[in-house]
């Protein structure tokens, strides 16, 4: 484990059980993370875009262990985060930290903002009381929020605003590891570039490590240094920011790069339209995970599992096209 | 009336002789439960039983006198140990079984416990009847008898008993001992014949049995006849319903279709009295009779407070005896004694020292010279939690407040407050006694040691009394009897181990179109002789 | 309708934020008029309560001579007995203010007993599912099937019974409903993402329970318990009825209307004056709950 | 399914297990003598102890207990000690007529509940919700003895439309069933306008709106269903509430039931009868929050168990 | 061709403690036939009220005034019953929020027939056979049996698609959709895009598309009207907007989008949030987020300016006046000329 390595991830898998039976018998598995490996280093913002439910939340959640990984390995900062006790891991929490997709749902509707950010900094004793409410201010400031919103309750914010709270929130404890789950995915473009700006600048100040999931990879151009894609729970590409989309390999993700609308009435760019829907994890596809909706798919995709390779120094894909 | 004594007479129409034919409904509040005579102890089937099963001995009319029933006459000896009862002739059961001799002498062994019945009226017959405790007492019964019980030929019973007993007839005069058919009893088992299915040499046979109530149809080979040699019983039909809602049950009487109210639920409810008597229709149909009972405040003479004698004075002067006659809507009368006054050995003057009355001030003298200061000494008064105990409780409670005693009040369920009074725990507690026969041993018997703490549940014990009782028991002087009955209440009376409270009367509400109905003094209150006017036949 | 406020926060109106919860809540008590009768009613009961001796005319034990007719029925209102005197000639309207101690006192404490119990079992139980979850759940499934006359009245005859021990029935027996609806709740709560953020930043369990979902689930507890505090208020007066109420002479409502239920027909005041103030309870802890809940309810706070 | 309803079944013969134990507990606990019951107020002492011996009162508690059991496992509930029947008879005679009772009891509440539920919704903070919600809780207050008492009086005995209380048919089970429904409405209606309100806020309504749907529609079909949730579920503990509260309704109408016969034993400590009207409501309960659980599926096809 | 509609003058009130706001003021579009107009703007500007008002779908707590002017009758004027008649028949909306517009408990073939019972008076077993077919049409498989599913059964993309069915039912001649493709994810987004276009090609419908996607704006619409605060603030066809925005508002909207393409730039968002209904500027409702703010700005309201043919915007940049000028007079000639805007607008084509 080298010094540049902030977070490790190994081979983590995430089976959801699906239970019948008199006995509750395990019948099946929803497999909605299936075996990602990837490594972020400190300071780096790393990108993971995808359909909706290809497993995103889940691998986001389990690497924070609100959800038990079914195996792999989390390791952060040297430290295998899987099998830590229940207080250990209380105690680790304070290093990474999560920001939910939905601001609507994830403030508490009945506190108020100072209660929200409170509250972090009294379940893990940080400062005194006086400077906590210091802090509080501070925060407020940083994300953009006039402190005198200290009072107010949820409800009475927009939704960026929620969102900025949000991430204050995740603030309160001085995390090194912040991952965003689709931060901005309920926010309209104005407010949306807000937060991006808010993120980036906070980046630069506090020296913070991003894992940043999304689905738009218009929004994820913007923020990330390297950008995981995933397809039902697998990976299928991971690259520099810039390569992925000056040179996207996976044909999922060449779908994905051309669906974004362009808001540009002249651009005529090919679309690819995929056939059908996500195909469902709990009765994923033999072989290539893609490959019922793949548009160049081959005979051998359907048959065998493509290997994850190295294709060009620093970008990999899960392609038979590449093997 | 079940258990309560009595001799007003119901109404009866001059002009035009009983009518024969027609059926009446009656309400009851309180469900059946057994129908076997030797387990019927409980009041709505004492009310029902008589009038399918007979026995030896009967009250004539409303009156306290016996007369034969089943047994046509009777000798007894002159020592009064020996009663030979001569049985009628011809009388059969309902399903045309003969009735002989022996239907009694298998009741006798049902008593006492021949068939695994636990028999209430066991306790009436042994240790008096000769051979009764030890055939009570074996194991395996078959093939044994009562030695005291024999039948000369069939339609011979005769009785031996240990030592005489004054009040023996008023025993056999009990629904307990009445006449049974064992061979119909074999055949339905004794469990069916328990609950579901009577069959005795009654003017009325059950037709039905059910949740609901039962319905009893006129015996037509019945023996009996009246005056006028018509057959009895004149009604084709009785339904009685089970009915526990008691102010629905006077709606019902209201609208005219029951034919009485009262019966079976210890009169008309309280809490409709008020509603009767402000109505002159209705008011005209009441008619109230005495019920041969009483209430008393019973104390606790072996541990507690009250093994304080002047204490137990103060009691007798504190209570306002006046007000809970008032507040059971003026149907019971202040009691100065143990024994009601239609029931023989009533004490009609008591010596001014033990006639209370009530006194708060005399009543606080003796709290002061019990040694208690006013607000020092709380008790506990404990009554049933049923008819008007709550509002006695608090008057109770309120006269002895007033006189510096505080009382607590429990209240406990009618089962819970006989199993605690008759293991002797309670201090202070309202209980009633209903007669069994009207006789005063029936009454004085509670003062007893050897009942307590089971029937004498103040553990009072006095071995004069103790003596007087056993005389009372055995003689069979009638004077000599009333003398010691006198003798027993005031001494007594002196010790003071109850304050006697009431003596309750039952208030009836009577039809104008039914004919013939009286309140027996001891027993149910014989159907068989009522009749209605044509037009009122009910079904229910 | 969702409401959307994403302009609510402009500058222009900062001012607003200084402003206290107390302040929040009096302006929303205007939004909710009800809310206001039903406190107004409560409050009356509590003022009745704490007050009793000022306001009661004569001692509510006292049996008074006069206060029964000689055919011993009580006597009708009249200017010493205003409501009437009752059966042992007691002063109904003394009673009366002075019934609501014990009524209040029951009707808030033993619901009390019964939503701490069933919140909690209901927390526990929707919050951690799987083998807790169906133990409390069958447990709650053998307090709800069980009848309520057979316990109590068990329960009070092996106590004793007394006020305390009136109350610890009643709450011990109420929480079964509590449990469920909590626990319903609690399921559908936990899915929110401020219950995972919370145990992102480490809160630990009890803290997840109380301090974070039970406030999100106040709404419907706050109308069970104002319904269960006139449904306890009543089962005094039924557990009174069998004799193992509070102790007499203490007056409580639920034993007036129950001693009044017989003599309906020739002594109407009886039952009816503390069958109205009965009505009267039940209404404002009602109308107060429903209040509570609405203003509880941040999608009806439109500002 | 299937293996849900299994599953279920076997939650209830634990749920039943539980109660017979605490009942039974509890029927020992109370201080009151079923042999005195039996021997009548004037028995010996003798006689109670040969009674308590001939019913095996005299083991110990845990002895008592198993042999219950082990006769409940053959179906038998034992006789009653009070009446010399068995259970099993003692509760037939009066199932039906109790279950009758309760069912129109239950069903009274809906029809009376469930309406003004639906009314208060759609008149939420108007005039008719205040006045309505107002009446339901009024009714919520009446005692049932003398709600019944007051209907009896003026419907069967001063207009005698309804018979006078009494065991019967449809016109003796309107009063009652009334009875309880003007008492136990308010919670319905409390119920269903909350959650209506609910339902009345979510998209799909607008949808169903936005086809041009009449507003009635959009209730019945539409609304109602989706809030019937809470409802069905407060139904089935309501069903437990009027099995225990049966008995009020019995004594005020006249009804000689099932739940008079419980009241009584536990009154005369008759510990087979309590035991097994105890078990039998238990089970009653039990099976109807099943059904009700079962309905779940049938209103909302979401819920699926598996 | 024909203006399918017409809104003039719309406003909107809520009531807010017993006090009315205007929500949304002065609105005015058109609609012709076949044609797709995006409505776009800031979240909570009023795109949906818009809308709603449009079906007066909108609860009573709302006042709504102006015109809405379809096929020469004035929606907001007619009778409730006449008003369902057109409501899913004629004019029909496509929701936001495809999770939660469909009914959970009846089946997806109920739902989509209820319209064509109510209008085209079909019977329950003709209506599901059509349902089958609209599934077809929406591109679902297996149609026939999937029309006796319910929605929880359907993936996101599904349900969406199932209420484009229901929209489509009765064949509508304006078709309003409410922000339909938000919450999917882009691939998804692109067929259910694809789809309308081609039901409204094959149909001649017009459509009112609501978002804040400049992307599928771009992609999808002829003309496109933004709104700010409850105000149209500009308004022409695609290509003039995007090439040549004109209203400080939009200028700002087109700069906070990220792009996929060129250099990765740090985003210029427009500071600050939109105003509160119940905290509107007296003036112009952008002044606080302005760049170009001036002092007549706050006073009054600019009102609609032609800039071009067929493009009109809503700012005093366009209106040459100085600032010491009595600013009534200019609010008036605003007025008229947008009355002229709107008329000369209506003779092009
Ligand atoms: N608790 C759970 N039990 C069973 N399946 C689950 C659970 N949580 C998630 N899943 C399934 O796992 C898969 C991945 O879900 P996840 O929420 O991680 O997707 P996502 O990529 O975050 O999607 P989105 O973009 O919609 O947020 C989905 O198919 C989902 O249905
Ligand atoms: N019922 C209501 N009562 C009060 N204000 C309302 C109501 N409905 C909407 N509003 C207000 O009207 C404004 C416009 O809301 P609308 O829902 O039309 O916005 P939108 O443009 O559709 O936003 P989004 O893009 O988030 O859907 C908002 O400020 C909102 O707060
Ligand atoms: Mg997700
Ligand atoms: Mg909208």
């Amino acid at each position: 484990m080298t010094a540049e390595t902030l977070l490790r991830v190994e081979d983590l898998k995430k089976y959801f059980p699906i239970r019948k039976g008199v006995l509750q018998r395990v019948v099946g598995n929803v497999r909605a993370v299936d075996g990602i490996s990837f490594t972020v280093r400190p300071g780096e913002t790393l990108g993971v875009v995808g359909e909706s439910g290809c497993g995103k939340s889940t691998m986001a959640r389990t690497i924070l262990r609100l959800i038990e990984p079914t195996s792999g390995v989390v390791e952060f900062e040297g430290k295998n985060v899987v099998t830590l006790t229940k207080s250990a891991m209380r105690e680790m929490r304070r290093e990474m930290q999560i920001v939910f997709q939905d601001p609507y749902a994830s403030l508490n509707p009945r506190y108020s903002i100072g209660k929200t950010l409170l509250d972090p900094m009294e379940i893990h004793h940080l400062y005194t009381p006086a400077q906590r409410k210091q802090r509080v201010a501070q925060l407020l400031d940083k994300v953009g929020l006039d402190p005198d919103y200290t009072n107010r309750f949820a409800h009475e914010f927009s939704g960026g605003q929620r969102q900025r709270i949000g991430i204050a929130r995740a603030l309160t404890v001085n995390p090194k590891l912040l991952i965003l789950d689709e931060p901005v995915a309920a926010l309209d473009v104005s407010v949306q570039s807000q937060v991006l700006n808010l993120l980036s600048d906070l980046q630069d100040d506090l020296g913070l490590t991003y894992i940043f999931v999304a689905h738009d990879l218009s929004v994820v151009r913007y923020i990330s240094d390297r950008v995981l894609v995933l397809y039902l729970g697998h990976m299928a590409e991971l690259t520099d920011a810039d390569e992925l989309f000056a040179n996207p390999l996976h044909p999922y993700t060449r779908a994905l790069l051309s669906a974004v609308p362009v808001p540009d009435p002249d651009a005529k760019r090919e679309r690819i339209i995929l056939k059908g829907d996500l195909p469902s994890p709990a009765n994923p596809p033999a072989g290539c995970p893609f490959h019922t909706r793949c548009p160049v798919a081959m005979d051998v995709c359907s048959k065998e599992v493509p290997a994850w390779q190295e294709v060009k120094p620093g970008h990999r894909v899960a392609c038979h096209l590449y093997q | 009336g079940c258990g309560q004594g009595g001799n007003t007479t119901g109404t009866q129409s001059a002009a035009t002789g009983p009518v024969e034919g027609g059926s009446i409904v009656l309400d009851t509040d309180s469900n059946f439960k057994d129908f076997d005579p030797a387990l019927a102890y409980f009041t709505t089937d004492t009310e029902v039983v008589p009038q399918v099963y007979e026995q030896l001995v009967t009250y004539q009319g409303a009156s306290t006198n016996i007369v034969g029933d089943l047994a046509q006459s009777w000798d007894v000896s002159k020592d009064g140990k020996t009663y030979t009862f001569h049985l009628r002739k011809g009388v059969k059961f309902t399903n045309g079984d003969a009735l002989t001799a022996q239907s009694f002498i298998d009741e006798f062994e049902r008593v006492l416990g021949k068939t695994g019945v636990n028999s209430p009226g066991e306790g009436f017959i042994d240790p008096v009847v000769v051979g009764a405790t030890a055939y009570h007492n074996l194991k395996n019964k078959t093939g044994q008898h009562i030695s005291g019980v024999t039948a000369p030929d069939p339609y011979t019973l005769r009785i031996q008993l240990n030592q005489p007993q004054a009040y023996f007839l008023d025993v056999m005069a009990m629904p307990f001992f009445s006449a049974v058919d064992q061979k119909y009893i074999n055949k339905v088992g004794n469990a069916a014949f328990d609950s579901t299915s009577m069959m005795g040499t009654g003017p009325f046979m059950a037709s039905q049995i059910n949740a609901n109530g039962v319905v009893l149809k006129k015996n037509t080979g019945y023996w009996n006849k009246d005056k006028n040699g018509n057959a009895l019983p004149y009604l084709d039909q009785v339904k009685i319903r089970i009915n526990k809602n008691d102010q629905v049950d006077a709606l019902n009487f209201e609208q005219g279709q029951t034919a009485l109210l009262g019966w079976v639920i210890n009169g008309i409810p309280s809490a409709s009295i008020p509603t009767f008597r402000s109505n002159p229709k209705l008011k005209k149909m009441m008619q109230t009779f005495p019920e041969n009972a009483n209430y008393y405040l019973g104390m606790n003479v072996k541990t507690g407070p009250f093994r304080n004698h002047k204490l137990r004075l103060a009691m007798e002067y504190a209570i306002n005896k006046t007000k809970l006659a008032q507040l059971s809507a003026g149907k019971d009368v202040p009691a100065n004694q143990d024994i009601p006054p239609a029931i023989p050995g009533y004490v009609k003057n008591l010596p001014a020292d033990v006639s209370y009355s009530y006194n708060p001030t005399k009543a606080k003298q003796l709290l002061a010279a019990a040694g208690y200061k006013p607000g020092q000494l709380t008790v506990t008064l404990t009554s049933q939690n049923s008819g008007l105990a709550p509002t006695w409780d608090q008057a109770i409670q309120y006269d002895l407040q007033q006189v510096g005693i505080n009382c607590k009040i429990n209240m406990l369920n009618n089962n819970t407050f006989y199993t605690e009074g008759m293991s002797g725990s309670l201090t202070l507690f309202i209980a009633g006694w209903y007669q069994d026969f009207p006789d005063p041993y029936d009454f004085l018997m509670l003062l007893a040691s050897n009942q307590a703490p089971s029937n004498n549940m103040t553990w009072y014990s006095n071995p004069q009394v103790d003596a007087w009782l056993q005389q009372l028991n055995t003689s069979t002087n009638t004077k000599q009897r009333m003398t010691l009955s006198k003798e027993i209440t005031v001494q007594f009376l002196k010790d003071a181990p109850w304050v006697p409270l009431c003596f309750s009367n039952a208030v009836y509400a009577i039809q104008p179109w039914v004919h013939g109905y009286y309140f027996s003094p001891a027993l149910g209150d014989p159907l068989q002789h009522i009749w209605i006017d044509k037009g009122h036949s009910q079904t229910g | 309708m969702s409401v959307n406020n994403a302009g609510a926060a402009a500058p222009g109106v900062s001012r607003r934020a200084e402003k206290s919860r107390l302040g929040l809540l009096w302006k929303s008590m205007r939004d909710f008029p009800m809310v206001y009768v039903g406190g107004f009613i409560v409050l009356l009961l509590v003022v009745c309560a704490v007050f009793a001796p000022v306001l009661a005319l004569h001692n509510p034990t006292t049996q008074f001579q006069n206060g029964l007719n000689m055919d011993g029925t009580p006597v009708g209102p009249s200017k010493f007995f205003p409501f009437g005197a009752d059966d042992v000639g007691r002063d109904v309207y003394s009673r009366l203010i002075y019934g609501s101690r014990v009524s209040l006192i029951v009707g808030v404490f033993a619901t009390v007993i019964s939503l701490v119990i069933g919140t909690t079992l209901g927390l526990i139980s929707g919050y951690f599912g799987g083998f807790i979850d169906t133990f409390i759940m069958r447990v709650t499934d053998t307090i709800l099937a069980f009848p309520f006359l057979l316990f109590a009245l068990a329960l009070v005859t092996i106590l004793g019974s007394s006020l305390t021990n009136v109350l610890i029935t009643i709450g011990i027996l109420g929480w079964g409903v509590m449990a469920r609806v909590v626990r319903g709740q609690v399921l559908s709560v936990k899915e929110f993402e401020y219950v995972q953020a919370a145990r992102a930043l480490g809160a630990s369990t009890p803290r997840i329970l109380f301090r974070v979902i039970l406030p999100n689930i106040l709404g419907p507890i706050i109308v069970l318990a104002t319904l269960a505090v006139s449904q306890n208020i009543l089962t005094e007066a039924g557990l009174s009825f069998l004799g193992v109420g509070v102790q007499p002479p203490t007056p409580s409502w639920g034993n007036m209307i129950y001693a009044g239920v017989q003599d309906y027909q020739f002594a109407p005041w009886l039952m009816v004056y503390p069958g109205l103030a009965l009505l009267l309870a039940v209404l404002g802890f009602n109308l107060l709950g429903d209040g509570l809940r609405d203003i509880l309810d941040p999608r009806n706070a439109t500002h | 399914m299937l293996s849900y309803i299994i599953r279920r079944l076997g939650g209830a013969l634990a749920v039943l297990f539980g109660i017979s134990i605490v009942t039974f507990i509890l029927a020992y606990a109370v201080p009151s003598d079923p042999a005195r019951m039996i021997a009548g107020p004037k028995a010996s002492l003798a006689t109670i102890m040969a009674i308590r011996h001939q019913l095996g009162l005299d083991q110990p508690m845990y002895v008592q207990y198993v042999r219950y059991i082990w006769r409940l496992l053959h179906l038998n509930l034992g006789m009653s000690y009070v009446y010399n029947l068995p259970v099993t008879t003692l509760i037939a005679q009066r199932f039906w007529p109790t279950a009758s009772l309760a069912l129109s009891a239950w069903i009274a509440e809906l029809v009376i509940g469930i309406p003004l539920g639906i009314y208060t919704a759609r008149r939420a903070r108007r005039i008719g919700d205040y006045i309505v919600s107002i009446l339901a809780l009024v009714g919520i207050s009446l005692l049932i003895p003398w709600l019944g008492i007051v209907l009896l009086y003026w419907f069967g005995f001063k207009i005698p439309i309804f018979p006078l209380g009494g065991t019967g048919g449809i016109t003796h089970l309107i009063l009652p069933a009334l009875t309880y429904g003007i008492t136990g409405a308010a919670a319905y209606t409390r119920l269903l306008k909350s959650s209506m309100l609910e339902v009345l806020r979510q998209d799909y309504v607008r949808t169903a709106r936005a086809k041009g749907a009449a507003e009635s529609r959009v209730v019945n079909r539409h609304v109602i269903r989706n809030a019937l949730i809470p409802v069905i579920t407060y139904g089935g503990i309501d069903v437990g509430y009027l099995l225990g509260g049966v008995v009020l309704l019995e004594v005020t109408f006249n009804w000689n039931g099932l739940g008079i016969l419980a009241y009584n034993a536990i009154s005369e400590s008759d510990i087979p009868v309590i035991m097994g009207t105890v078990l039998l409501t238990a089970l009653l309960v039990v099976l109807f929050n099943l059904l009700v659980d079962i309905v779940y599926v049938f209103v909302d096809p979401r819920i699926r168990y598996s | 061709m024909e203006n399918v509609l017409e809104v003039k003058n719309l406003e909107i009130q809520f009531e807010i403690n017993e006090k009315y706001y205007s929500a949304v003021k002065d609105v005015d579009f058109f609609i012709r036939q076949g044609e797709t107009l995006g409505l776009v703007g800031e979240s909570g500007c009023g795109k949906s009220v818009t809308s709603l008002s449009i079906m007066r779908l909108l609860q009573d707590s709302a006042k709504v005034s102006g015109s809405v002017m379809y096929n020469g009758k004035d929606l907001l004027k007619l009778p409730e019953s006449k008003m369902r008649s057109i409501r899913g028949n004629e004019i029909s909306m496509i929701f936001q929020e495809p999770m939660t517009s469909l009914n959970p408990v009846h089946r997806i073939g109920r739902q989509i027939g209820e319209s064509l019972m109510l209008h085209k008076g079909m019977s329950a077993r003709r209506a599901r056979q059509e349902a089958i077919e609209l599934l077809r049409k929406v591109g679902i498989p297996r149609a026939d049996e999937v029309v006796d599913d319910y929605p929880h059964q359907f993936s996101g993309g599904m349900r969406q698609r199932v209420m484009i069915a229901i929209a489509m039912a009765c064949e509508p001649k304006l078709l309003i959709a409410d922000e339909p493709t938000t919450a999917l994810d882009v691939t998804i987004q692109a067929q259910i895009l694809d789809l309308m276009r081609k039901l409204a090609k094959e149909n001649n419908m017009a459509i009112l598309l609501i978002t804040h996607d400049l992307g599928v704006v771009a992609e999808m619409c002829d003309r496109v009207a933004v709104m700010y605060a409850g105000r149209v603030m500009e308004q022409g066809p695609v290509r003039e907007i995007f090439r040549n925005p004109q209203n400080p508002y939009t200028i700002g909207l087109m700069n906070s989008i990220p792009k996929l393409e060129g250099p990765r730039t740090r985003l210029q968002p427009i500071e600050g949030n939109v105003p509160s209904v119940r905290n509107m500027p007296q003036g112009c409702r952008f002044t606080a987020r302005c760049p170009y703010v001036m002092d007549i700005c706050r006073e009054h309201d600019p009102g609609l300016l032609a800039v071009a043919e067929n493009h009109i915007s809503r700012c005093w940049l366009h209106a040459d006046i100085d600032a010491d000028t009595d600013a009534s007079k200019y609010t008036d000639r605003a007025t008229e000329e947008r009355h002229d805007v709107h008329s000369h607008a209506g003779e092009v084509q």
